[in-house]
């Protein structure tokens, strides 16, 4: 099977350098790149499916004279699994990215799309199976640039180029604490060889501790751990939709396989290592979500709303390795099982609404949710999958996001009445917080989707609005049908996982999961047939009688406008009050004045938390120290001689005040 | 002959004592000139107190350094003032008394200094060590307290002439080659300076460094 | 003979090129100059232990490493400077019949430093190299660059003549062992190292580091640094970055190795890596936020010059990390030097701030800027990258808080970079887009570089790799 | 068999009855007669006798929303045990899916209401939203008091390990639990002191003011869904409060039947004697019953360790 991934990373690169060579006709390079990377998916999807199914595990070490490290890949049931997830959704992303790309040619350059694009790919897929810490870190750090060029792709747009700003300086500092976690693991193993790691760190031991920390925080900042999310709702809207699907959908998920990859290789985890992630997760899942509430740029709120599931994923990593620790096969095979199900989840809807805000942005040239509306009648395909992907994302039943937090539910109610109580506890504590998640994510969606395709259109934006063309619409329509069949058949995605989970927990608790996943099905096909027969009961009700057309009722209010619908702000505006103290806002009020006012404005902005009241002042502290610095160097030669002699004194009397003294 | 050498020493320190205190840059020249010639002397009145080299090296580096130091490169130095047509005097940036006593200051250093760092083998004079760091010190001190051009070459050349000094320690263990190349450098040095200062003359009005700093962060 | 091509032959035709009024024929004086003195190198590198002359010539694998870097610098730098000296210079007052000879001058002097063990002359060499590229500097004749010019010299020569001092007080050092005179030739001076007297030997590595370390780069010495290369044209900064660094700093590595002989190099080591942290720390202060790009990259060689010396000061693995670091910084250094120079032809400024839109109005420059910038910002798969993590790791099993002090000040240096240099790079140029080819000799170079520094990274030729650790051995590493 | 026909007779049938009680109880304390205690069973049977209005604005959203919320409330009931400790579709996590089949059809209304563009309609689904979130967290902790010590979060295991709840004394966490379930009760089925169903003023209105714009048969199952979805929640309170037999018996339909007319007959003295709170102030009273859960997990965790 390494040999057929091999052969789609080669196809990618190959790709990407034919989309490169070819920049200066923009429909050759998007042919080429579009083609190669559909190919490429095709094939590594096959390939990656079966070797998860036949959880096979294989390794290839290449003869290759680097200066340290080696080209050492591998595959077994854990990177299968992620290889599908990146092979699937990028191969839905690269049909809907041919389609929206389509309007840019002649306007602009396409070929850095394509070749960072498939590069992209190519490097996630390297990444999954590498085997070595520095093959390991050079995957990583080219996924990390091919992005940060795909989201500076319109930099002739000011608030692009801060955002990639932004990215960069998140993703290289982050990626520092990689460096320093496989340096230190390399030292002590005396080789970059994950198997050699595995062999030589003590388990739970400090060195672990510190791997493990600097894990959370290197791997945390690529997934979106609060607060090291700063950077992704603002990459996320300044990319073009089809690569912000794929960063959200794929991309920070390879902050979670690395968080996998290194508790593999750290050896059975101690329990604080979970708790730690559950509080991370429930930081992260409920700012995540609260954040999502106050946006109104859409994309910007389905980029918090990425955080938030990264903090669900977090919370079945916690139960998972807090039941591990404890040898409690249940909790940690639900925890895990969960965990990685939300990647897969979360990675087809989110893709999925990525690509509903891309063909809205196309349609209308808005991303601002509060000038959209009724959206429902001009683009119905867009529209119906978007739904879809709301009722996925909210976890509710019948769509596969149910599947996954059900899991982790299940595996925190068990560890509460399986472990110890202080371990319970805190397992426990991911029971109300998915709670709050899950209502806060309702309300959420429900106003995105209310408020963009329901009830009246609020601007002229949306006159104009025609529906995605067939490229878009296709990946969307698949994508929707999948999130549809994993919710329905959760019992076959989980055994399809299974081998993947049971890399971190031999249990056989999963025959019991099973046939409870099963009665979901049952459940949910009940479901459907109790709506089908409402649906002919009302169509039977009806018959015969006179079934009207009429204004909404204004409750007496003759001359309705669209104004005057609920904004999605005033929507949210009571169910944040009890939230406001974590919300920083900035109020603008100028008006309304003197005896005859003339016009008066109020404007709010709803901030982020850890953006506005932690990261902006140390970096203003850090440039103001920098600024101190450089008055050393203020032109005047006198001055530097001076610098020579201090030096040469002060490393003189350094050096001889020890040796003369006798 | 041991006296002499010391003789020829102090007249050095006196040197150094005088470019610094002197307000006139004509003869902050004339004294390097007069120290150029001490140090050509200090080899031949080392040898005859038996400081043994071969007598060929001797001659050839006395010739040279009496060439260069005490009278080419004072030539070019004024040559230079003259043409830049600067003012005539040094504007130090600390007052000329101050920088006396600091020279005085740094003598004493200097003495302190050969106290801590003692040769593995005894000098062939008391004094050669001090006078060697005092030399370098000064040289320090016009370079760092003087804002002309001109001074600053002064300045390099006191602390060449230091280095210098402290060449006679172990004058055999430099093939002469060597030391000729040493003082050709120097010598290329001080004209390329002559040069660089005649430019700057030409640009900027007149060669007071403090003009340039236009460079900075 | 070699040796001859090497030094002298340079020098006489500089002597040659002074008298010729001619550009073109001065051209191929310096490009003759420039292929000879590779051809030699190159049959340098077939003979296997290195090679002796007479006191005065010796050839290690060090000197080998160093005179490669520099040979294959200066002929990239004289075929870059054609254009500079055929088509004029934009409209500013030069003296191009200067550039040729000084340009060889200082050819033979760089290359003396590397061929030869005997510190007193290496010394000159060293001097001598100032005095060559002092005149390169004030190629333009301004204000500027004339001040440039004059620190560059005075600072220089002051640090030099400390590190004159140094080598004396290296033999005085050794006049303790015994009654044989020791002469200043590296290795009379090894062999009688460990009888030397300490407080001396201290002295003389403090001065050298000092003296030597002026001319390097190293903070707080470096002050002549930025000015020079922001003022010097663009071959000659690459030069001064990519070639002359590495003189001096070869120059301290003699020192270090007597250290070595001595016995105990560890307080050597402590000097090289306080300075070299110095060094880095000061260099990233003035990168982020950097308004001249020219001053930027001067900067980074600051920045790197100070991680080769935390490199040599770990010792172990970190030395052979230092060495492929000097290489690959050399190679892509020189390649960004080039690049800004295409910049200022086509913005007719080093500001910042007035460059947007390269990658509109110059395509092929801004992509190789771009790769550039990664590479030497130590990303995979450059070749930078490779080095800077060998010594980070060897850092970080050491002195755990120096690795993490260590890779904290990359990050920043590399941020500060981008940050830099990205918003010259996207955005839509304010002036109107006029497609002006770019030249192929402006293009081919950089070019060149740039792929040579990503074969740095995917593909370490062994007979490279071996040299390199060689070199390394006589380090104690 | 008979045990689901009865459970699916007792699910449709008997919910619009507590309506009828609630609305008895409160004429009672108000000295009136009030409407006859089946009134809720006419009005349903009125409007699904009658045609229906569409709004212009509305898509199928508008017209999905009470199907969808009156059928997920159904299959919701069909998950949770009523006569006895089984459930026609009961299975080992049915808690969480029992939550989330009540997450859908909230889902569901509001979107109806933002469907028809109105500002009334809109303002219902945004306090609806509002009182959700923190009555979420209420229902989960108490549902986590009641299956800890059942070692499994299903419905017929937390009820087979329920001891004789309060009256043994065992768990002072079944009472937070209680308490905390019947504020959630009383927030999702909009009843006073977090809504009131009969005013008469959209501004006030909550619940009622979301389905505004439906009429004829989809009112018919909006008011049914409501009247079952407050049926079933009371169902659960009666499980904690109440032995109810782990088999089917006549005592445990009995009993089940008692309990929702007894909760029934509290809501509407509640309703009589408590007044309305303001509506910023309803989230401190939700967030207060989730509170009081916590305490109570936290109890009954550490009861379950010792």
């Amino acid at each position: 099977m390494l040999g057929w991934i091999g052969l789609s990373i080669g196809l990618l690169i190959g790709s990407a350098l034919g989309a490169a060579v070819a920049f200066r006709a923009d429909r050759s390079s998007l042919a080429i790149g579009t083609a190669g990377s559909i190919l490429a998916c095709v094939t590594g999807a096959a390939a990656s499916i079966a070797a998860l199914v036949s959880s096979l595990e294989e390794s290839f070490l290449a003869d290759w004279p680097l200066p340290i490290g080696e080209i050492h890949v591998g595959l077994d049931s854990l990177s299968a699994f992620f290889l599908a997830c990146i092979f699937v959704i990028s191969g839905l992303v690269t049909v809907y990215g041919a389609g929206y790309l389509r309007p840019y040619i002649g306007k602009r350059r396409l070929a850095p799309a394509l070749t960072f694009f498939n590069l992209l790919v190519a490097a996630m897929v390297a990444l999954v199976i590498a085997r070595d810490g520095i093959f390991f870190l050079v995957a990583w750090e080219v996924m990390s640039f091919a992005s940060f060029f795909l989201v500076t792709f319109e930099n002739d747009r000011e608030d692009v180029r801060r955002a990639g700003m932004t990215y960069l300086i998140a993703s290289q500092l982050g990626v520092a604490f990689l460096f320093a976690m496989f340096a230190l693991l390399g030292h002590s193993a005396g080789s970059f060889n994950f198997d050699s790691f595995a062999g030589n760190v003590p388990a739970g031991g400090s060195l672990a501790g510190i791997c493990f920390l600097l894990a959370v925080v290197g791997f945390g900042t690529k997934a979106g751990f609060v607060p090291l999310h700063i950077w992704l709702p603002d990459a996320h809207p300044a990319a073009p939709s089809h690569v912000s699907a794929l960063m959200s959908g794929v991309m920070i998920k390879m902050g979670i396989y690395g968080l996998l990859r290194t508790l593999l290789f750290l050896g059975s985890p101690p329990a604080w290592w979970g708790a730690l992630l559950v509080g991370i997760g429930i930081v992260t899942g409920i700012s995540g979500v609260l954040h999502a509430l106050t946006q109104r740029d859409i994309k910007r709120l389905l980029a918090y709303s990425s955080v938030e599931n990264i903090g669900i994923i977090a919370l079945g990593l916690g139960v998972g390795i807090i039941g591990q620790s404890h040898g409690n096969g249940a909790v940690a095979f639900l925890g895990y099982a969960g965990a990685l199900l939300h990647v897969f989840n979360h990675g087809l809807f989110k893709s999925l609404l990525f690509e509903g805000a891309g063909s809205v942005l196309h349609a209308t040239g808005t991303r601002n949710i509060e000038s959209l509306g009724g959206l429902y009648r001009h683009m119905p395909v867009t529209g119906l999958t978007f739904l879809a992907g709301s009722l996925a994302i909210c976890g509710l039943p019948l769509f596969n996001g149910f599947a996954s937090e059900w899991l982790v539910y299940l595996g925190a109610f068990q560890a509460g009445s399986g472990l110890p109580a202080a371990w319970g506890v805190t397992a426990i504590a991911a029971i109300p917080a998915l709670a709050l998640i899950g209502a806060l994510a309702v309300a959420c969606f429900v106003r995105a989707f209310g408020v963009v395709f329901l009830g009246e259109s609020r601007t002229e934006a949306v006159t104009g609005a025609h529906e995605a063309g067939i490229a878009m619409r296709l990946p969307m329509i698949v994508t929707a049908v999948l999130c549809a069949v994993v919710g329905i058949w959760p019992a076959g995605a989980l055994r399809l996982i299974a081998p993947a989970v049971q890399m971190f927990t031999h249990a056989a608790a999963t025959t019991e999961t099973l046939e409870s996943l099963t009665a979901i099905t049952r459940i949910a096909s009940v479901l459907a047939g109790l709506v089908i027969v409402l649906v002919l009961a009302r169509k039977v009700l009806l018959r015969g009688r006179e079934v009207s057309q009429a204004p909404t009722w204004g409750c007496g209010y003759a001359l309705p406008t669209p104004r005057m619908q609920y904004s999605a702000a005033s929507f949210v505006e009571p169910l944040l009050r009890p939230f406001m103290a974590l919300i920083p806002i900035r109020v603008r009020r100028d008006g309304p004045n003197g005896f005859f006012p003339v016009k008066a404005t109020y404007e709010e902005r709803l901030g982020d938390a850890a953006g506005e009241r932690v990261l902006a002042p140390a970096s203003r502290a850090f440039i103001q120290a920098l600024s101190r610095v450089r008055i050393i160097q203020q032109g005047r030669i006198q001055l530097y001689l001076v610098y020579i002699a201090a030096t040469l004194v002060i490393l003189l009397v350094w050096q001889l005040a020890g040796v003369t003294g006798r | 002959m041991k006296d002499y050498a010391d003789l020829l020493l102090l007249l050095v320190a006196v040197s150094n004592l005088y470019i610094v205190a002197t307000s006139r840059l004509n003869s902050c020249v004339r004294a390097s000139a007069i120290q150029g010639a001490a140090l050509a002397l200090l080899p031949l009145v080392l040898w005859t107190s038996g400081f043994n080299v071969q007598l060929f090296h001797l001659a050839v580096i006395c010739a040279g350094t009496l060439a260069i130091k005490a009278i080419v490169i004072p030539i070019l130095v004024s040559r230079a003032i003259r043409e830049a047509n600067v003012r005539r005097e040094v504007d130090p940036s600390v007052s000329l008394h101050s920088s006396v006593l600091l020279a005085g200051l740094l003598m004493g250093i200097s003495f302190w200094m050969s106290t801590v760092l003692v040769l593995p083998r005894p000098a062939p004079t008391m004094l050669l060590v001090p006078v060697a760091f005092a030399t370098l010190l000064t040289g320090f001190l016009v370079l760092i307290s003087r804002r002309q051009a001109i001074t600053h070459v002064i300045g390099y050349l006191l602390i060449e002439n230091g280095v210098f000094i402290f060449g006679q320690t172990l004058a055999r263990e430099v093939p002469f080659a060597v030391e000729l190349g040493i003082l050709l450098d120097l010598l290329v040095g001080i004209f390329v300076m002559g040069i660089a200062i005649n430019h700057i003359s030409r640009e900027f009005d007149h060669i007071d460094t403090e003009l340039l700093s236009t460079l900075k962060d | 003979m070699v040796f001859a091509v090497l030094v002298a032959f340079p020098a006489l035709l500089g002597l040659v090129a002074l008298y010729t009024r001619n550009v073109r024929v001065a051209l191929t004086l310096l490009l003759v100059g420039a292929g000879m003195h590779l051809l030699a190198t190159g049959w340098l590198w077939t003979i296997p232990g290195g090679l002796e002359l007479s006191w005065m010539f010796k050839l290690d694998v060090l000197g080998l490493l160093f005179l490669t870097l520099t040979s294959i610098l200066f002929l990239a730098a004289s075929l870059y400077s054609i254009p500079y000296l055929m088509h004029g210079t934009h409209g500013e007052q030069a003296a191009p019949h200067r550039f040729i000879p000084c340009l060889l001058w200082f050819l033979s002097c760089m290359s003396l430093v590397a061929t030869t063990q005997h510190l007193a002359l290496m010394w000159a060499a060293v001097e001598g190299t100032t005095l060559a590229s002092a005149p390169l500097v004030y190629f333009y004749r301004r204000k500027s660059a004339l001040e440039a010019a004059w620190k560059y010299l005075l600072l220089c020569s002051v640090g030099i003549a400390l590190a004159l001092l140094g080598t004396f007080f290296l033999g005085i050092a050794a006049t303790a062992s015994s009654q044989t005179h020791a002469g200043l030739s590296l290795s009379s001076l090894m062999s009688v190292a460990p009888t030397m007297a300490k407080p001396w030997l201290k002295a003389a590595f403090v001065l050298a580091l000092v003296g030597y370390g002026t001319k390097m780069g190293l903070a707080p010495m470096h002050t002549w640094l930025p000015d020079t290369h922001s003022q010097a044209p663009s071959p000659v900064s690459a030069l001064l970055s990519g070639a002359l660094l590495n003189c001096a700093f070869l120059a301290i590595l003699r020192f270090y190795q007597i250290c070595i002989a001595s016995g105990d190099a560890a307080f050597a080591r402590t000097l090289l890596i306080t300075m070299g942290i110095i060094s880095i720390a000061v260099a990233c202060a003035f990168m982020v936020r950097q308004r001249d790009y020219k001053r930027l990259f001067a900067y980074s060689s600051i920045e790197n010059m100070g991680i080769m010396a935390v490199g040599v000061g770990l010792g172990g693995m970190a030395v052979y990390g230092a060495m492929f670091h000097a290489v690959s910084h050399s190679v892509c250094k020189a390649g960004l030097f080039f690049v800004a120079g295409n910049v200022l032809r086509e913005f007719g400024t080093t500001r910042v701030s007035e460059v947007r839109g390269l990658t509109q109005r110059l395509p092929v420059s801004g992509v190789l800027l771009t790769i550039l910038m990664l590479a030497i910002g130590g990303t995979p798969p450059f070749g930078p990258f490779w080095s800077e993590f060998i010594i980070f790791q060897t850092a970080i099993g050491s002195h755990p808080w120096l690795g993490i002090v260590f890779v904290t000040l990359l990050a920043i240096a590399f941020l500060g970079m981008g940050g830099v240099l990205l918003p010259m790079l996207q955005g839509s140029s304010s002036s109107p887009i006029q497609n002006r080819k770019e030249s192929t000799l402006s293009v081919v170079t950089p070019l060149a570089m740039a792929c040579g520094v990503l074969a740095l990274g995917v593909y370490l030729p062994p007979v490279l790799s071996d040299l390199l650790h060689r070199a390394a051995g006589l380090l104690g590493g | 068999m008979l045990e689901i026909v009865i459970h699916i007779a007792l699910l449709i049938l008997f919910p619009p009855l507590l309506l009828g009680l609630i609305n008895k109880t409160k004429s009672w304390f108000a000295g009136r007669t009030g409407p006859p205690l089946l009134q809720a069973y006419f009005d349903i049977a009125k409007l699904l006798r009658k045609g229906a209005v569409y709004s212009r604005t509305t898509t199928w959203v508008f017209r999905a929303g009470p199907i969808v919320s009156l059928g997920s409330v159904l299959s919701a009931g069909l998950i949770l045990p009523l006569a006895s400790n089984v459930a026609p579709l009961g299975f080992t996590g049915d808690v969480i899916l029992f939550a989330y089949l009540l997450g859908l059809s909230r889902f569901f209304t509001m979107a109806a209401a933002l469907d028809t563009g109105s500002a009334f309609e809109g303002m219902g689904a945004s306090r609806e939203a509002a009182f959700a979130v923190p009555a979420e967290p209420a229902l989960f902790l108490s549902l986590a008091i009641v299956c800890i010590p059942a070692k499994a979060a299903s419905f017929q295991a937390a009820w087979d390990a329920l001891p004789w709840a309060l009256w043994g004394g065992a768990h002072p966490a079944y009472l937070a639990a209680a308490i905390a379930l019947f504020a959630v009760m009383l927030a999702e089925n909009s009843r006073i002191p977090v809504d009131d169903p009969n005013t008469h003023l959209e501004l006030t209105m909550i619940h009622e003011v979301m389905v505004l714009d439906h009429s004829g048969p989809d009112f018919a199952f909006i008011l049914y869904g409501s009247a079952m979805k407050l049926f079933i929640i009371a169902a659960l309170l009666v499980h904690v409060l109440l032995p109810i037999p782990e088999h089917l018996s006549w005592t445990g339909v009995i009993l089940l039947c008692l309990g929702e007319a007894a909760l029934a007959v509290l809501i509407g003295v509640v309703e009589s004697v408590v007044a309305r709170l303001r509506l910023t102030r309803v989230p401190q009273f939700l967030i207060g019953a989730s509170v009081l859960a916590g305490i109570g997990l936290a109890i009954a965790l550490y009861r379950g360790a010792a």
